[in-house]
């Protein structure tokens, strides 16, 4: 039972129009020690599934087993990565970096040596004193994603970390992503809208459906482990890009009408 | 940019050629009216003042009042902003109530305050209604607007009730939280001073009404000065601090 | 190595019972302004009533509170009297004045300080310290200036309206996002345009917050004026029935400021709903 | 507050900073005389009646020295738990002052408020001299607006009187003491719990009252050189107003003068602030006075 | 002279700590009627090149001629799509629309009739009244493009019209605005962090330098005119994308390491 464990998970949401179906019915298992990624169009329910998983969230019915453990709320073994920008703007670097150990209670010289080691880890080294204020929007992800990093958790998830950046600081930091995973070895579940990214990042991409959403396919990425930049022109990179382009597109064309008229 | 242009945009430097100007403006026009007492009459005053061991005392009395009123409100308005800032219930039950209540001229509740709160209290509780507001408003909204994904990294580190509101509520609303801070010492001031009008053994509100009262403005005008002085300096501080919290 | 399930496109939508009664989500669909209305008055009821029977069994007689239900006949009473509605209409006319010449006036000083930065940092400091002035005490020198009359304080409450407004106008101005100006300038936009069509509209959210501000403090400074000095108005009237020892009387007309300061909060709110159509 | 047997006595009093009359109380505190007669005294200056009333009937203050007026009304209402028991400082010290040059005829005096002492005179002069009047404020706004000729003369007392006259030039317009009499310009009013539970200690102060009011008399250089400071003004300005007062000895005597007493009733009446003439016997108990000063209502 | 001449054009700025060279000699030609896109590194100069053209900011050597006359101010017959939300929180869609029309004292009349043409074009008829806090992103920036379309403007410039949004949404607008071009044939001249939006939208494209900013490639896009998102598939295409990414690649790691530090 290793490996995060998605049993027939649905979410709904009750509001006073309504009741909107979030997820419906996901049964999915991402490998211990994996990368696997999801795409989908805005709305289907992305972030409901990863907020389910991380125990922020709990589903309507059916459930999630993490290595073998029930979720039932937060857990320090599973770290988060936020959409938005999650950095504390009155707390300079390392004091970022430090805040969930320091909120998990470990004592102060841990903090220190595991926050410098995460710092260093994500490329940051020499901005530990620096305010968030003063960093551009990637380095602020990185310092989110070094908090993470720093509890050294079992499952790592990633909400859209980079949804917020520019196409080149896109590029620039998946591939740090991808190296630190390569080190790590975290079980990695990854958010995002970019099907290059996806590609270039992951061993298996989930494609989800509009709502109510589910996971509509699963391609699995058998490009080579070793992968930089270079990998977008080869052939392999082309037809696996079209392929997830076109499960999305029908997605997209079906969604878009409806998100618009939302 | 060179020291003249410096000179010229330096908000301290503008600051003190307005004041200098407006000496100006105070001198020409004390000629012209006696109601408005020279500079140098209320200088003389202002100095005076402070060799008269009564004087020093009143103050000390308005000091005391002010400080207990500053920070009784100030609690008080931040208990009320933060629980209204957390709970959609405590806003539908109390937000109406506590707006109406902002607008209400709280002078006029001064005669209900008397028999409650006996003559030293009531002046104390006046200070604390005026200063609680800008508190109370300011940390409602700034609670509410704290990104919601500041919660939510709260709860996947699982962080406990208490460092939540030490380590993610109170830095997130340093902002306005100053500033309700700074609003409340000058209202603390007004409305201490403003109950001493009406009834006070001591304090500088009862020296600044016996000088109006007697028509002696350079003595008045010298107290009101001192006020403004010490809630001008403060406020000025605390905003400068404002504009540098990051 | 993926556990794949078979995409079912065409699965009905699951509609599983909602976890309350129909009866708590029909609350939940009432408008959150009404709901607040009724807490509210629930509120009121509830102290009118632990008031009315504090007073009557004594608990509360230090306090020298009449009884609530004296109270509502006192002030039903005083809408028979003449000289209620004189002062009513005079300490109206105050408020209104000064809420009108407070607006332009802080209004007028925004636009000013934001066109001209270097001003409006010199003024700032001593704005944002304005409020520890007891403005009561330039009492003596309106009676010169202007003489004894409602203009006194009409002038004081003006300028204490003014100040929230001109820094919230300024903050507001400040803040249009750059992008609105950039518009206003492909378009060719002349001055009278831009404040009018871009600047003011952008910034109405602070301005309108300052305004709220403004009648506040409009209110809160004619009555405390007519308080402290005035020879009539309602502010003046407590004072004097204070004076007096008319209790009931004075209740009864602080009864009716309460009143008169929640019409004009509803008012403001109803205002800003107009104001800020379309903004969430 | 203080309730059951106790040597403190609690004085609540309009004016201690600004009227001679009053400013006597601070110096019995501070000459010890209080503690002499085994009182252990504390003073409030209230601002207006209002207050210095209030104070006493929520038990702050166990005694309370006030307006006329105030008093009067306070203590005839309902529950009311005031207990009037002397009259304080019986001559008419009231004056209307203006700049020079200004005529009685169809003048505007200024007077503090409605329902104060001051209106109740002005109505008064209204009939004798035919003036108008208009409410304005302390003795200083009324200085001032009498200076800005928003009103002819305004209110004043010693010393503010005589300090205005050496510092600005005023004169005296109308004198309130010349077409109205005398009325006792406040009234000694005590809280009725604490009355009744220490009747010697406002035996006690009565005493004292007396006696500072006979060293006032006695030695009025003296007097005035230790009022100064407490008034703000100086003593030259202080002995010239004690001068100025009239009838000294009537003035700062605790002698219950009758016709004073009726003649505030007289003038309440004609201003409409009471229906009916005050039953002076059934309204003030004398109990506490010494026998001497005492008179039949 | 038809079209858009950049003769030699330079801006550099002036800031306490020195200078900064924004654009340095771009001499290049929009035909009149066609559709150009800019993409480039972040920070190269393109929105100033851009606030050049539509006479927001003087260059500070070298000239701008449009259809022959020389660029000296702003002007109503060029458009400007903003990247930002530009729409007015305070109008509803038509009132926006006729915003730009109203500011040029067109005729109540005259603005709502092309208003709603305007409105027809972009998609958002039903929505006219409408305010903008209730739209999405994509939406709002369909109203900006009426506004500008309104005024039929000869030139429009878009400075990355679609940056904000998610990738479905910028999918479906880059069709509308190719679409509108093909009935409108205005010049039109596109800023474009995304290499594929580039390549499915433009006859041209030039690639621009890292800093100091000028055209480094200028690539003709020889795809059909008639282009749905099946083209993506092409081996043309591929080629394209890899030939524009290439040419980006240099720049791109060459400007990140200086913005992630600046
Ligand atoms: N707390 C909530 N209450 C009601 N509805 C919600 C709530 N959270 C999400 N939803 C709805 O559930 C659906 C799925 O939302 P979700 O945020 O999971 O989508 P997503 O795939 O992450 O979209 P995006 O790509 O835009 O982030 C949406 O229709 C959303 O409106
Ligand atoms: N007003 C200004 N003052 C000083 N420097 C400026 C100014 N405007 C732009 N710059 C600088 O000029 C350079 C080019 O900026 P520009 O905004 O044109 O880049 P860009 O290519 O549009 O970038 P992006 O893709 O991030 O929008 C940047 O280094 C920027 O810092
Ligand atoms: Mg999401
Ligand atoms: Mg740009």
């Amino acid at each position: 039972m290793e490996g995060i464990h998605l049993n027939d998970v649905h979410v709904q949401f009750d509001h006073p129009s309504g009741i909107t179906i979030a997820v419906d019915g996901v049964t999915q298992r991402v490998p211990p020690r994996s990368f696997v990624s999801i795409v989908g169009p805005s709305g289907c329910g992305k972030s409901t599934l990863l907020a389910v998983i991380a125990g922020l969230q709990p589903a309507t019915s059916g459930s999630v087993d993490i290595n073998g453990r029930r979720v039932t709320g937060p857990d320090r073994d599973i770290g988060v990565v936020f959409q938005e920008d999650s950095t504390l703007p009155w707390r300079n670097v390392s004091e970022n970096v430090e805040f969930a150990m320091q909120m998990a209670g470990v004592s102060k010289g841990e903090r220190a040596a595991k926050a410098a080691a995460a710092i260093e880890l994500v490329g940051l080294k020499g901005f530990e004193s620096s305010y968030p204020a003063t960093l551009s929007g990637g380095m602020r992800q990185r310092v989110a994603l070094a908090r993470t990093l720093a509890l050294q958790p079992g499952v790592v998830l990633m909400d859209e970390p980079f949804a917020a950046l520019d196409q080149q600081t896109r590029i620039f930091l998946g591939a740090e992503v991808r190296r630190i995973w390569e080190q790590t070895h975290q079980t990695v579940l990854f958010v995002t809208h970019d099907i290059s990214e996806a590609i270039l990042l992951s061993q298996q991409i989930w494609v989800m459906s509009y709502r109510p959403g589910h996971v509509i396919d699963v391609i699995d990425i058998d490009l080579p482990d070793e992968r930089d930049a270079s990998i977008v022109s080869s052939t392999r990179f082309n037809e696996l890009h079209n392929r997830v382009w076109t499960s999305l597109q029908k997605e997209s064309m079906r969604g878009f009408q409806d998100v618009e008229t939302a | 940019m060179t020291t003249l242009t410096k000179l010229r945009q330096s908000q301290f430097v503008g600051a003190v050629v307005l004041a200098l100007l407006a000496s100006v403006i105070w001198q020409i026009s004390s000629g012209l009216s006696f109601v408005i007492p020279s500079p140098a009459a209320t200088a003389e005053a202002f100095v005076q003042n402070f060799a008269d061991p009564r004087y020093l005392s009143d103050m000390g009395e308005t000091a005391q009042a002010v400080a207990q009123a500053f920070v009784i409100g100030t609690l008080l308005g931040g208990a009320i902003g933060v629980l209204l800032g957390l709970s959609a219930a405590a806003r539908t039950w109390l937000e109406p109530l506590l707006i109406a209540f902002n607008g209400v001229p709280k002078i006029v509740l001064y005669p209900v305050l008397l028999p409650i709160f006996s003559l030293s209290g009531s002046k104390i509780v006046m200070g604390v209604l005026f200063a609680l507001f800008p508190v109370l408003i300011n940390v409602a909204v700034g609670v509410r607007s704290i990104p919601p994904v500041y919660w939510k990294l709260g709860r996947t580190v699982q962080a406990g009730k208490w460092q939540l509101f030490v380590h993610i509520l109170l830095p997130a609303i340093r902002l306005p939280l100053l500033t309700g801070v700074r609003l409340a010492i000058s209202l603390a001031v007004v409305g201490v001073v403003l109950a001493e009008f009406f009834a006070t053994r001591f304090g500088l509100g009862r020296v600044v009404l016996q000088a109006y009262s007697h028509g002696e403005y350079a003595q008045m005008v010298s107290t009101i000065l001192l006020l403004l002085l010490v809630a001008f300096t403060v406020s000025v501080l605390l905003w400068r601090l404002e504009r540098r919290v990051r | 190595m993926a556990v794949g399930v078979e995409p079912s496109q065409q699965a009905p939508p699951k509609r599983l019972p909602p976890p309350w009664g129909a009866r708590w989500r029909a609350f939940q669909r009432v408008p959150q302004g009404v709901r607040s209305a009724a807490a509210s008055a629930v509120l009121l009821a509830l102290l009118f009533v632990a008031v009315q029977i504090g007073v009557a069994s004594g608990a509360l007689r230090q306090t020298g509170l009449p009884l609530p239900t004296e109270v509502v006949d006192g002030t039903l009473g005083l809408l028979g009297t003449g000289g209620f509605w004189s002062d009513f209409g005079r300490t109206c006319l105050e408020i209104g004045a000064s809420i009108v010449a407070g607006c332009a006036l802080g209004l007028g000083a925004g636009i000013v300080f934001w066109k001209l930065p270097l001003l409006g940092r010199v003024f700032e400091p001593y704005l944002v310290s304005f409020y520890a002035v007891p403005l009561v005490l330039f009492y003596p020198m309106m009676i010169v200036l202007v003489g004894i009359n409602a203009g006194s304080i009409i002038i004081l409450s003006s300028i204490m309206a003014a100040i929230p407004l001109a820094l919230n106008t300024r903050t507001g101005l400040q803040g249009i996002r750059p992008v609105h100006l950039k518009l206003a300038r492909t378009l060719q936009c002349n001055a009278r345009q831009t404040l009018f069509s871009i600047a003011i509209p952008a910034a109405a959210p602070m301005i309108v917050a300052g305004l709220r501000l403004a009648v506040v403090y409009a209110l809160i400074g004619s009555i405390a004026m007519e308080f402290t000095t005035a020879q009539s108005g309602l502010g003046y009237r407590i004072r004097y029935l204070y004076e007096t020892f008319d209790n009931t009387t004075m209740f009864a007309n602080i009864f009716v400021v309460l009143i008169l300061s929640v019409l004009l909060t509803v008012l403001m709110t109803l205002a800003e709903r107009v104001l800020l159509r379309g903004r969430r | 507050g203080t309730s059951g047997t106790t040597t403190k006595l609690s004085i609540s009093a309009t004016g201690t900073d600004s009227l001679p009359f009053m400013a006597i109380l601070q110096v019995g505190i501070d000459k010890g005389w209080f503690k002499e007669a085994g009182l252990d005294v504390d003073l409030y200056n209230g601002g207006g009646g209002g207050n210095t009333l209030r104070v006493v009937t929520t038990g702050d203050a166990d005694m309370a020295i006030a307006g006329n007026t105030s008093v009067l009304l306070a203590a005839r209402q309902a529950g009311s738990n005031l207990k009037i028991v002397a009259p304080w400082f019986q001559v008419n010290d009231f004056y209307w002052i203006a700049p020079s040059g200004r005529s009685v005829t169809g003048a505007k005096l200024g007077f503090s408020s409605a329902g104060s002492s001051t209106e109740l005179l002005v109505k008064g002069l209204e009939k004798k001299l035919g003036t108008t009047s208009q409410a304005v404020g302390t003795m200083g706004d009324n200085w001032t607006a009498a200076k800005a000729g928003e009103v002819t003369a305004g209110w004043a007392m010693h010393p503010f009187v005589t300090d205005k006259q050496a510092k600005e030039g005023a004169q005296v317009l109308v004198a309130a003491r010349d077409q109205l009499g005398d009325t006792p310009a406040d009234l000694v009013a005590v809280n009725t719990d604490y009355a009744a539970d220490n009747p010697g200690n406002i035996k006690a102060f009565f005493t004292v009252a007396e006696r500072l009011n006979k060293w006032v008399v006695d030695n009025t250089d003296e007097a005035a050189k230790t009022l100064a400071p407490l008034m703000k003004v100086s003593p030259e300005v202080m002995a010239q107003s004690l001068k100025d007062t009239p009838e000294l000895a009537k003035a700062y005597s605790l002698k219950v003068d009758a016709q004073a007493l009726d003649n505030l009733s007289k003038l309440m009446v004609a201003a409409g602030q009471l229906t009916e003439p005050v039953d002076w016997a059934k309204t003030m108990d004398q109990q506490y006075l010494p026998e001497n000063v005492r008179a039949t209502l």
